[in-house]
């Protein structure tokens, strides 16, 4: 039961790469910029691959419905792969969007949405990170596609927070920080909008 | 130990472990405990620590404790992490200044409360360290309810679920060998003993257990007269047949090193310790020889296997 | 603080201790156990050479030492299980049947 | 200062501004956080409590038994089967008059296994003397948390307090929150300075005795006392904890009860799901209100009548199974309270939610539905029934 000033997200991955703290850090950098927030997972006894479903609720009052988000604004898919076994696209807002971790193209994807009409978003999150990080770590770029595509934060009030956000998080790895940051920037110019 | 063990000296020290509890009469626990208190330093404080038990139930019936040092009794089978957690107090108070002087932790449970239920509370506690000593006074039977069969109970002891009948000749298995099990645990000391004598034994370890930092386990035999089935007043002479026979050998793990601290100068044959309990009584029954034979053979076995651990 | 001498089973609930504590030490001492005897102990103190090997022995703590001497029984607590005697190498003990101190 | 954290974040952030004594540590879904974000502050050095990783919930919370009875400040964290492995051990606690702090992640109780939210774990060992204080978020979890200590460790209570927050629901969920600073914290708190303990160099003390029929009943009159006095203890501690957080707490929230007609009775994260739907039904003119309990034990059953007196049709929505065939424990809890009303609402049991099945905005309008339907009909239908299940009969 979004009301108009909620944006709900809903996250598809699978175990160990990362949907769930992208998830958790939406929650933390929307907080941040002085909204209120809720990031949570659904859990299950599942491990690594299996898989796995997050959520955002991001709003300027504070919400306290604690159920799962069945008719999101937003769908991002971190595992491309997940298209095939999941109904990623169920309860999707007509107005809402998208955003996939795949090499291809929005035009490309549509005919694999089971008719979905709405927005799509591509990204290819591996080769981003890949490149930048030197790991497939597509959670960074995601978060990075969702703020950009949402338009739920503001894109550059984004970076300065979770760049305070990182400093805090890899104060034992600072040199990690200049490549997210990257792969941050990087992503939000090159997610494609469909 | 700085000086030599003297019974007069030590039994001259104010008690620890008073009269009037509920024990039994001639009860080997009372025996047992005020053993291993009086091993402690005069002017050192402890907090003795009870699993439940015969001892529990006897010893602090409200209002009436037999104690004089702190105690605390929680349930059955945790007495060792009870101990754990009077421990872990002492270690933050006193770093937070709240407490001050030497304070030792003593546990004791029967061998139901060790061997069997608290086995997994008591293996936790000495894998983490605490500095604490758990007595088991083991007495090889549930007597707390009324005598029933223990993993420590003896081979084909009679107790009341396991009777003797037509076809039950009383416990069917051998004694679980809970000392060695806690020497796999590699603590720095434990060892078995048994009231014999001037309680030069009893003490020598309780002292080593109290006084060796880190956890420490005396596993003590105590006769039971009503469990056992032998008359109240022959209580030192049934601990003593018991290790007369090998079927309760004395010795200690310290720091791994094995030690027999006690060779009889002849070794008994079992049925001396068996034929005095009525426990045991169906063995000597015409046709059950082979009983007291397996019997036999077990000790033998089990004491020639000490006697190559402890290089004799 | 409430003590154990005042706590009987007339005391109301409100002068109990909470949780069933006792501040005291050895506050069992209180208790006459003597009256479970059915076989007493005698102390024959010509007869004892004052080794004492008795007292370990005692499950009831009932043999009290003091300057190096064993006394006599502590009768409120013996409850007349007879170890002692049987332990005693100078015949300095004797069980007598009944419960009453044979004084 | 505002944060972000999840509900085991905010309960272990909690704990180390407190930095307790002792603590008591074992694994359990979904309670498990709270011990490893602990661990961590130990290691860091940013407390020393002295941290006992025990070989099961069972010898948790006999450490913690032991380690109040000695003195020290002891708390421990568990779930499900966790909790149900320290039944024995909570009575124990709680009739040894030890003011222990547990929180309890609620999760189902096995079996079949499922590691997801109801509230059959706390509900089980409601009768077991501990003070049971219930979180609906994250906030209330940090705030429910704080306010233990100084509930339980009164003298006059000198009872354990179990903090309970849904398995996942909030434990999992990260949400704003307001932490107060350390040293507020700390001197709200206080020093623990009970009269008797172990480890007390005056006298000794002897604990956990045996208790002939003579006695026991006097010490459970006693005990039964200290819980009715918590009630008047919890009321001040939230009114001082007001004053440092500016956040108020009572034995329950009313939530649009003033002229309510129809009201829910619930516990934990679905109030927050709840308040949604209330307000939405308000918005059409429905008169529709929430009480949702934070104090279960003691129960507030003398206020929960007045706070309900007005209504005209009530549902009380219990977040886990009693198998007493006859509605689940807030329910018969809520009804029994209720009974001296001159003038009682209609009244209807829902067990909902059991082993982590959601409940949604819609799912609460349906029962308001069902309430209003009551209230204009006279018509109860069955008391006692469950919520959210597939079933024929909507098949149909």
């Amino acid at each position: 039961m979004a009301t108009n000033d909620m944006v709900e997200i809903r996250w598809h991955g699978r175990g160990g790469q990362g949907a769930k703290s992208a998830c958790l850090l939406l929650a933390d950098v929307a907080g941040l910029a002085g909204k209120f927030v809720q990031g949570f997972p659904e859990y299950g006894p599942e491990r690594m691959g299996a898989p796995i479903t997050a959520y955002n609720r991001i709003s300027e009052k504070r919400c306290t419905i604690h159920s799962n988000i069945y008719y999101p604004d937003y769908v991002i898919v971190v595992d491309e792969s997940l298209l095939d076994s999941v109904d990623v696209t169920g309860g999707l807002k007509e107005g809402g969007a998208i955003i996939i971790n795949t090499t291809l193209s929005p035009q490309e994807m549509r005919p694999r949405l089971r008719g979905w009409a709405g927005k799509i978003c591509t990204i290819d999150a591996r080769r981003i990170s890949e490149e930048i990080l030197g790991k497939n770590l597509p959670n960074t770029p995601m978060l990075a596609a969702v703020v950009k595509v949402s338009g739920v934060l503001d894109a550059e009030r984004f970076l300065v927070d979770i760049e305070e956000s990182f400093k805090h998080k890899f104060a034992d790895k600072p040199e990690v920080i200049e490549g997210n940051m990257l792969t941050l920037r990087k992503s939000m110019a090159e997610v494609l909008v469909g | 130990m700085s000086t030599v063990y003297n019974l007069k000296r030590e039994v001259e020290k104010p008690v620890r472990f008073t009269g009037g509890h509920r024990l039994c009469a001639g009860c080997g626990a009372g025996i047992v405990v005020s053993g291993v208190l009086r091993a402690l330093k005069r002017e050192e404080r402890a907090v003795v620590v009870n699993a439940t038990s015969c001892l529990e139930v006897s010893t602090f019936m409200y209002p009436y404790t037999a104690y004089m040092d702190s105690y605390i009794h929680s349930a059955f089978e945790n007495s060792a992490a009870t101990c754990s957690g009077v421990e872990a107090a002492y270690n933050a108070l006193k770093r937070r200044g709240k407490v001050d002087g030497t304070v030792k932790f003593i546990t004791f449970g029967g061998d139901g409360g060790t061997y069997d239920i608290g086995l997994q509370s008591l293996s936790g506690a000495m894998d983490r360290g605490h500095d604490m000593v758990y007595v088991c006074y083991d007495n090889e039977a549930y007597m707390n309810t009324g005598i029933q069969r223990s993993s420590s109970t003896p081979h084909f002891a009679r107790t009341t679920t396991t009777p003797v009948g037509t076809v039950g000749q009383g416990k069917k298995q051998n004694k679980k060998d809970l000392t060695e099990i806690l020497v796999a645990h590699h603590i720095p000391y434990a060892a078995q003993t048994a009231p014999l004598g001037s309680f030069k034994d009893l003490h020598t370890k309780s002292y080593k257990a109290i006084y060796t930092k880190g956890p420490c386990f005396l596993n003590v035999l105590s006769p039971c007269p009503r469990g056992w089935d032998y008359p109240t007043e022959k209580l030192a002479e049934i601990a003593r047949l018991a290790v007369d026979t090998c079927v309760w050998p004395l010795y200690e793990v310290e720091e791994g090193m094995w030690r027999l601290t006690y060779i009889p100068k002849k070794k008994l044959p079992v049925e001396d310790f068996l034929r005095p309990q009525g426990r045991f009584r169906h063995m000597f029954q015409p046709g059950n020889e082979w009983m007291i034979e397996e019997a036999q053979a077990y000790v033998d076995q089990k004491w020639e296997r000490l006697l190559e651990r402890t290089g004799v | 603080m409430i003590h154990a001498k005042d706590i009987n089973e007339r005391t109301p609930w409100q002068d109990l201790t909470p949780g069933g504590e006792i501040y005291e030490p050895g506050t069992a001492r209180l208790f006459n156990t003597g009256t479970w005897r059915t076989n007493t102990p005698v102390f024959h103190e010509a007869a004892c050479k004052h080794c004492m090997l008795c007292v370990p022995f005692c499950p009831d703590i009932a043999i009290p030492v003091q300057d190096g001497k064993r006394l006599d029984f502590d009768y409120m607590h013996c409850k007349g299980c007879g170890i002692c005697e049987n332990v005693c190498p100078f015949q300095a003990i004797t069980m007598v049947s009944g419960g009453a101190p044979n004084e | 200062m505002s944060n972000r954290l999840s509900g085991n974040e905010a309960v272990a952030y909690a704990l180390k501004q407190i930095n307790p004594d002792v603590m008591g540590a074992f694994p359990i879904t979904p309670s498990t956080e709270i011990p490893e974000y602990f661990a961590q502050y130990v290691a860091d050095g940013e407390v020393n409590t002295e941290y006992v990783t025990v070989e099961s919930e069972h010898s948790s919370m006999s450490v913690c038994i032991a380690a109040q009875a000695a003195g020290a400040r002891a708390v421990c964290a568990t779930s499900s089967a966790g909790l149900a492995l320290m039944y024995e051990l909570l009575y124990v606690a709680a009739s040894c008059r030890l003011p222990i702090i547990l929180a309890c992640v609620n999760r189902a109780l096995t079996g079949p296994i499922n590691i997801n939210n109801d509230h059959s774990d706390s509900m089980g060992a409601r009768d077991s003397g501990w003070i049971q204080i219930y979180a609906e978020n994250n906030q209330e979890a940090y705030d429910n948390f704080l306010m233990a200590m100084p509930i339980g460790e009164t003298p006059s209570v000198r009872l354990p307090v179990m903090t309970c927050m849904d398995g996942f629901i909030t434990s999992h969920a990260v949400e704003n929150i307001e932490l107060l600073e350390t040293d507020v914290v700390r001197r709200f708190i206080g020093e623990y300075n009970p009269e008797h303990y172990l480890l007390k160099k005056e006298n000794p003390l002897a604990v956990g005795p045996y208790d002939v029929s003579s006695y026991y009943m006097e010490h459970k009159v006693l005990e039964a006392e200290a819980m009715k006095a918590a009630k008047a203890r919890i009321l001040e501690v939230a009114a001082e904890f007001e004053k440092i957080s500016g956040r108020r707490y009572g034995l329950f929230e009313e939530y649009r009860m003033e002229d309510a007609e129809l009201a829910l009775v619930l516990i934990g994260s679905t109030a927050g799901t709840a308040k949604a739907a209330v307000d939405k039904l308000r918005e059409e003119g429905v008169k529709a209100g929430l009480v949702k309990i934070r104090v279960f034990r003691p129960f507030p059953g003398e206020e929960l009548a007045r706070a309900l007196a007005g209504t005209k049709a009530v549902a009380v929505m219990d977040k886990s199974e009693g198998f007493s065939a006859n509605g689940g424990p807030l329910f018969a809890e809520t009804r029994s309270a209720l009974y001296d009303l001159k003038n009682r609402p209609y009244m209807i049991n829902i067990v909902y939610g059991l082993g982590g099945r959601d409940v949604n905005t819609e799912d609460i309008e349906k029962v308001f539905g069902r309430l209003a339907n009551i209230a204009a009909t006279g018509e109860i239908g069955p008391v006692y029934t469950h919520m959210g299940q597939r079933s024929k009969e909507e098949n149909a």
